[in-house]
């Protein structure tokens, strides 16, 4: 399956895009297509502890099995107000 | 719970705000809060803040604390707007208004509201140095990110 | 700091006060409270509160919590609207602004100036039931006690 | 010496009138004065724990030493906001 995965705030600015696509086998859980992402943007990597995940809407953690529609988010802690 | 959520690129209005909240003669406590751009963000001397949002997961949010707050069954009325784009110093980025029947329950969950926001709302904010200010919006502040549909 | 204080029989006019808001580019935090007239009191339906008050004791005992506010140095303004004199269920009877620059302050001085008028201020509240209910301001509301020129 | 007394909220209903006046022997303390307050009017008697003092705007309590031009208040807890 391909996941999109996007990335906002300076996310965007240390992966050099806003958006890439990861093909993961079925089953491949968010710690998986992590490391497919740092992978390919080592910027990343270092940010890890500091990473918060969503699929679509919700806040997921590294165990969560993804399937094929799912969108994923990496971003840096959250500045509102 | 009567609640109004709006992520905006406006202006924040004060007063239409104000003329339009309601209350019923049960409610004896209004608790509002206006968060405002300083002119310092981390030692630095800034024009402005520039408020980038995963707008349906912000919402998404939003209404998820807004659930938690209902739960509770002492706020009668929530609104908030949260201004995105560029907002410069001295312009509210914030406002919160919580009615409740009682101040302490009013000011708890103003506070709650904006504790929680910090914590979970995926809004980020970037300091604009006086030398790049300039009235344009920002180009990728707002939705240009391609996000999920939701 | 800057202050501003009025216990005054006409209705509290927010967005006038919004209007005439003032903060320095150093503030990020407005914290505002309206206090409103509930429908019940005690367990009875009213239709009012008929607030009286000792005035020049009232505004020095103001004057003397903004003092202790002021020396704490973390609220750069604080405006206060004490309404007296008949109150009706659903109108302000009490309205506070804090500013400052940080959202804590805000609301700690805010609540702390409440609770501490509640405690030394001399203003008092009577039920009117729904039967006595009339527009004129009751007689004995306000300053018809001789009180001290003070 | 002579001292206004001035009875606020419920406390002018009790007492019967919103002032009064005392006369006193100089020297006289506020808890002086509380008595002879509540020898004239007995109804306030049994509110005199919950009773605040104060002599012009500060409050004072039953030690203060009373002087001549001096105006005291006696009322019931308040109840702003």
């Amino acid at each position: 399956m391909t996941i999109p995965v996007t990335f906002w705030s300076y996310f965007a600015e240390l992966a050099g895009c806003a958006e890439t696509v990861v093909t993961l086998s079925d089953g491949a859980t968010v710690g998986v297509l992590l490391q497919r992402v740092y992978q390919m943007h080592p910027p990343l990597a270092g940010l890890r502890r500091s990473t918060l995940i969503a699929v679509g809407v919700e806040y997921q953690d590294d165990g969560y099995v993804l399937r094929p529609g799912d969108r994923v988010s990496l971003f840096p802690p959250v500045q509102g107000g | 719970m009567n609640r109004f959520l709006s992520i905006t690129v406006e202006p924040i209005d004060e007063p239409s705000l104000l003329a339009s909240r309601s209350a019923s003669s049960g409610m004896g406590a209004v608790v509002y809060f206006s968060g405002v751009v300083r002119g310092l963000e981390g030692g630095d001397r800034i024009a402005a803040l520039d408020y980038s949002c995963f707008v349906p997961m912000a919402e998404h949010q939003f209404h998820q604390l807004f659930d938690r707050l209902a739960a509770r069954g002492t706020v009668e009325s929530v609104r908030l707007v949260h201004r995105i784009g560029r907002v410069a110093v001295g312009e509210a980025s914030l406002w919160i208004e919580v009615v409740s029947a009682h101040r302490g329950e009013a000011f708890a969950a103003c506070q709650w509201v904006i504790d929680e926001m910090k914590r979970v709302v995926p809004i980020w904010k970037k300091p604009i140095p006086p030398s790049d200010a300039c009235d344009a919006p920002s180009p990728d502040a707002v939705g240009s990110n391609p996000h999920p549909s939701a």
